[in-house]
């Protein structure tokens, strides 16, 4: 047991999972010699070798529709795209693709692929090296949608990702990856995608996020502590499937339910959240249903002021979970 | 007269299959997987008109380019990452009459997608045909990832892509083609080339005669063939074949053909194809074509002609008539194979 | 005054204001001597010409990306992408570039053009030729998101689309084409963006929808009337920027809600409405809000018994508002 | 001797640059574009290293491409989609050195984006230099449009768009570039080959040595040209330029550049490329080249040339300060630009 940064839990899944099954193949750009922007595949290049862990031409859409076929073909890709914001241009072969190949074979085929892409800001990226884009994908039914906020999770939901028979996106936040260290556990860990995790036991709210945000709740939840206020604290981890069953139990306890995304607010995944409690979770709230989340703007300036402006923080989610407590 | 003379005027008198390696069972398993995919193509419009089947989409013109390729492929072995117009293409790599008609009709035992999707969205996984969507060109960077896969198992796979030409101006296509011009894969993509997308012409897809002077761009062979011409289709796919195999990487063939029909069965292309137009197509059928010359090789009389004609007619009606009565899908799997069953 | 289709209000927007202002300029595949498979651009190429009625290439994210470029130079750009299913290869183009030309530049630069897409099913179309999309861009800022319900509404909502002075994305049920018919008034007519429009006012339940789902709603409001129970419904025909206040309004009247759209359910837009309610309309809300939508399926089957039953209809519609009503 | 005779003798005798019709001045002024540029360049790095720019992204190396393609463009007329390297070409169109130092410390009145988006990404709407993401490669269909509503619109514009050769593989360059032809545009795609896209090498890129090549295949005109030799670049560009505006139709041309920097402040060269390859690289700076040319020519003297480096540097010291002082965007601000204001 050693404690780690994410980064490391992301690269000891990849080596573990390489190591284990040699149809295990990682492609993106920049991830061969250089190890990737954020090193993510550091060391990858050198241990297997320029086939295994390749420099793809700086074209989004083939790298998902050629892992796709290559899927197909009995390897196990694991796709990088170097930033979530420039996951766009393989929508297509992501939604239309990849979600669709087992439903519409009827079951004859299978897409085995995970997609990595780090996302989130705080980081000076602007505009374009900032972004979530989780809520376009936790949309489509066909594929599952993943986002840790531990070392451990990052170590242990990544290699259950590369095990899974369907495709996986596995978002991480890029803030978060030498941020958030944590204790990894030796050994063989994989953690199963779809449940929930409440990192904080509350009885006063519910206060339900993923990724950095995750922490951000954390540190919110003990200075809110102080005016008596115990906020419990879910770590989705998986947006799709949606653990319903814990966040309903925690409603159930608490009364009150407040959802908190980087993304913008609307039609940001918190809305199906908000939705799933106001309908599943009626009778025990006692209070609105409320959302933390980036302002309705196009992505966060790169400009510091901005920048600060546009992100939720542990002030803005304490200042809601004041507000919300004494409703 | 020298060794060499003699045999090159021995070559010279020789017909064109043999040069070729071809033999007459080969030629009239060729000849018949063209027939019974016309006569298949056919039937599916009929059925159309009386209301049966909702919706077609044709492949008559193109069964040459078809035929001729997949003869050069390896049944089993070989990949097809087909488009909607690959009826015959389907039929020569073992696609059955019954196993399209279920689709036609969208049944639940429809070897392509157990009904979900529309009629000849091809997929046949025993074949290696995989599944494809009906956003054009997605299928080419499966393909080349295929191919990709095969060359890093050290399979000896060949894996053919084929398209419109109006699917060649697609991001998809471009990127596909360098990604396998990048790593030599076993990649042949053939574009059959119609002079339309529904009913955008060629002059506004494309400022080239022949999308084959691409290939050179990318660093791949490329050839332009009469897609009409079902040995010189073969002839050069089986070079491409080789190519691929002796790890000398991709080829993009264009096959130039004719589209006989409208786009589908929502479409009429007398809406913007002028009559002249439409008229001279019908004196380039491909299977005539390849007809005449079995028969000129006395390889292919009227009478066995007629039996075939007799023979893929029966084969379509028994395949209707087993294909319309087979269960329709049940409501009740409407959501199955989302994901894999019990994980 | 006279009773026309959907579509021929669509038809009728387009050539007067070609007709108005030479710089709007129709461009997509098929749009010219075709007319568009759906005929929405019938007579217009020969009216105006091949360069302003162009048959592109086919390449979706040219047609989006070409456009943009025309914006810049001074064209009022309307492409149509042929079916809402393919326009997901130009998503990056309308989410990276048509949405923040003018963010991004700080208001120097601005893209004037109006995206058109026919959606949705039932009619025959599988997987690829019936899907909704709406969901994907009501989440982007810096995109509006239009989808007419009525004839008149088809003409008055594109002809303010195409005078906008930014982005808009114009979603056309396919199915309502020529089933849905209606009266479109003589002369100009500008209906804004932004208002919902309330299509029958009601004291039970808030019905909330949009496109075909709209008539849908209506005929199974009919239904439960005999039942005594009196459904408003509320046609949206502006996802974003949302109209919250006439939801709102409704909801305290109502105090129940319930939002239908064919979709898929987990994280269609419905979820995004459900939100604003359990968030704004908490004090008045008597029962669950409910949502009515397709099943979490990747887009409806072929196959006619499949597509019935992933399809919302009246009947479905009508269970929901009596489960409401005695909530 | 023969008139023509004669002619040619002259020709012969007659400097590079005057047979390209650039005079004295013009040189003069490329000359110092090219030492401005570079000499914010480097300031942006130090500025960096102070821990006063978070990120810099860099055009050392380009610089002779850039300004000798600016040199064949009409600034105000000619349009310029540009990508992050293209800072000489800014400067050589109109972009000056305060407006380059707002971008670099994200101020509120920063001209391409008020701060909004990380440095050089370059947008200047008085110099027909459009707003331009990170997304590489999205310009250049916005390039292909502007330059069909020139068309349309019987406008005397011409439409330069910037990639690197990366950028090349991506669907939306490739579409871009088909439109383009199609339309016969007046569009000039400019690559600025350095061969790397961040460390991704050529030869994992693409499957040719030029992307050049691929002209051809689309139905356009291609040149290869080094880049490193300004008066090459302004040939060629000068005479796709006149292509252009004669309808003859669009142009690709493929510089071939080198990379001084690591490809950004967040990233390291000397992980992936070979130190004897770094070496080599300095040996290939245009600038030192062109000053060498107009030495030669006798068009700079030594005092001349060390007035112009003092001079710029001044001018960037200035920027700096002015810039660094000025104010930061509001947060209040956050919120506008959405849409249209008052719509
Ligand atoms: C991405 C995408 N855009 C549009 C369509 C609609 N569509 C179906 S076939 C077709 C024309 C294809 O033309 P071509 O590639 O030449 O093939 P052909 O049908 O002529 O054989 C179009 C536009 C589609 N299926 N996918
Ligand atoms: C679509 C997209 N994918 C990835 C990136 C990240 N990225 C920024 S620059 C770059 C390399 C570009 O290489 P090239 O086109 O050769 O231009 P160069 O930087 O070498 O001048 C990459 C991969 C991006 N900006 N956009
Ligand atoms: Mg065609
Ligand atoms: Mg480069």
């Amino acid at each position: 047991m050693a404690v780690k940064t994410l980064i490391e839990g992301v690269r000891e899944a990849l080596a573990e999972e390489m190591e284990r099954d040699e149809r295990v193949w990682v492609l993106g750009e920049d991830v061969g010699r250089k190890g990737g922007v954020f090193l993510a595949t550091e060391g990858l290049h050198g241990r297997f070798g320029e086939a295994r862990v390749l420099d793809t031409p700086l074209a989004e859409s083939a790298i998902v529709g050629v892992a796709i076929g290559a899927a197909l073909n009995g390897l196990i890709p694991v796709a990088e795209i170097q930033f979530a914001d420039f996951i766009h241009p393989a929508f297509d072969q992501i939604v239309s693709e990849a979600a669709r190949i087992r439903y519409r074979s009827n079951g004859d085929w299978a897409c085995p692929i995970v997609i990595r892409a780090p996302f989130g800001g705080g980081v000076h990226g602007g505009l374009y090296h900032s972004q979530s884009v989780e809520a376009f994908y936790a949309h489509v039914p066909g594929l599952k949608v993943v986002i840790p906020s531990t070392p451990a999770d990052a170590k242990g939901l990544l290699k259950s990702a590369i095990r899974d028979p369907d495709p996986v996106m596995f978002f991480e936040h890029k803030k978060a990856y030498r941020l958030v260290k944590g204790e990894i556990p030796d050994g063989e860990l994989l953690t199963p995608i779809g449940p929930a995790q409440v990192r904080r036991e509350g009885a006063s709210l519910t206060c339900v996020a993923w990724g950095l945000m995750v922490h951000h709740c954390l540190e919110a939840a003990e200075a809110v502590a102080a005016d008596g206020i115990s906020a419990e604290v879910i770590d989705l981890r998986t947006l799709r499937p949606l653990d319903t069953g814990t966040i309903l139990r925690s409603v159930e306890k608490t009364g009150r339910a407040l959802i908190v995304h980087e993304d913008n607010l609307t039609g940001g995944f918190g809305a199906e959240i908000a939705a799933v409690v106001a309908q599943d979770g009626f009778e025990h709230l006692d209070a609105p249903v409320t959302r933390v989340a980036a302002p309705d703007v196009p992505a966060m300036p790169f400009n510091h002021p901005q920048e600060e402006a546009f992100l939720p923080n542990p002030e803005k989610i304490a200042a809601a979970m004041r507000k919300l407590a004494v409703y | 007269m020298s060794e060499e003379e003699l045999a090159r005027a021995v070559a010279a008198r020789q017909p064109r299959h043999t040069g070729l390696g071809l033999d007459a069972e080969k030629l009239q398993r060729m000849y018949r997987h063209m027939v019974l995919a016309r006569a298949l193509d056919r039937r599916m419009w009929v059925l159309n008109r009386q209301g049966r089947a909702p919706f077609v989409i044709s492949g008559q013109g193109h069964e040459a380019a078809q035929v001729g390729a997949a003869a050069a492929m390896r049944p089993g072995i070989d990949w097809l990452a087909p488009y909607y117009r690959d009826l015959a293409f389907c039929i020569a790599l073992g696609m059955t009459a019954r196993d399209f008609m279920l689709g036609v009709f969208a049944r639940a035992c429809d070897p392509s997608s157990g009904g979900r999707q529309m009629p000849s969205h091809f997929g046949l996984r025993r074949a290696r045909i995989i599944t494809t969507s009906s956003v054009v060109a997605t299928q080419v960077p499966h393909a080349a990832g295929i191919a990709y896969a095969a060359k890093a198992r050290r399979l000896d796979e060949v894996v053919v892509a084929c398209v419109g030409e109006g699917s060649t101006s697609k991001g998809d296509w471009h990127e596909a083609l360098n990604f396998a011009a990048v790593h030599r894969l076993p990649f042949i993509c053939i574009v059959q080339d119609n002079d339309y997308a529904i009913s955008v012409p060629h002059r506004l897809q494309m400022g080239v005669e022949t999308v084959a002077e691409r290939a050179r761009g990318y660093g791949m062979a490329g050839a332009t063939v009469d897609g009409g011409d079902v040995l010189a289709v073969y002839e050069a796919t089986r070079a491409a074949a080789a190519r691929a195999r002796a790890g000398e990487g991709p080829t993009l063939i264009d096959a130039k053909v004719a589209r006989f029909t409208s786009h589908s069965s929502d479409d009429d292309q007398r809406r913007y194809r002028p009559r002249e137009e439409l008229e001279a197509l019908l004196r380039r059928d491909p299977i005539e074509r390849f007809r005449n010359y079995l028969m000129d090789e006395g390889l292919l009389s009227e009478a066995a002609d007629e039996d075939l004609q007799l023979e893929c007619t029966a084969e379509v009606d028994e395949a209707v008539t087993e294909a319309e009565a087979a269960h329709e899908p049940d409501p009740a799997d409407l959501e199955r194979h989302v994901f894999a069953e019990g994980s």
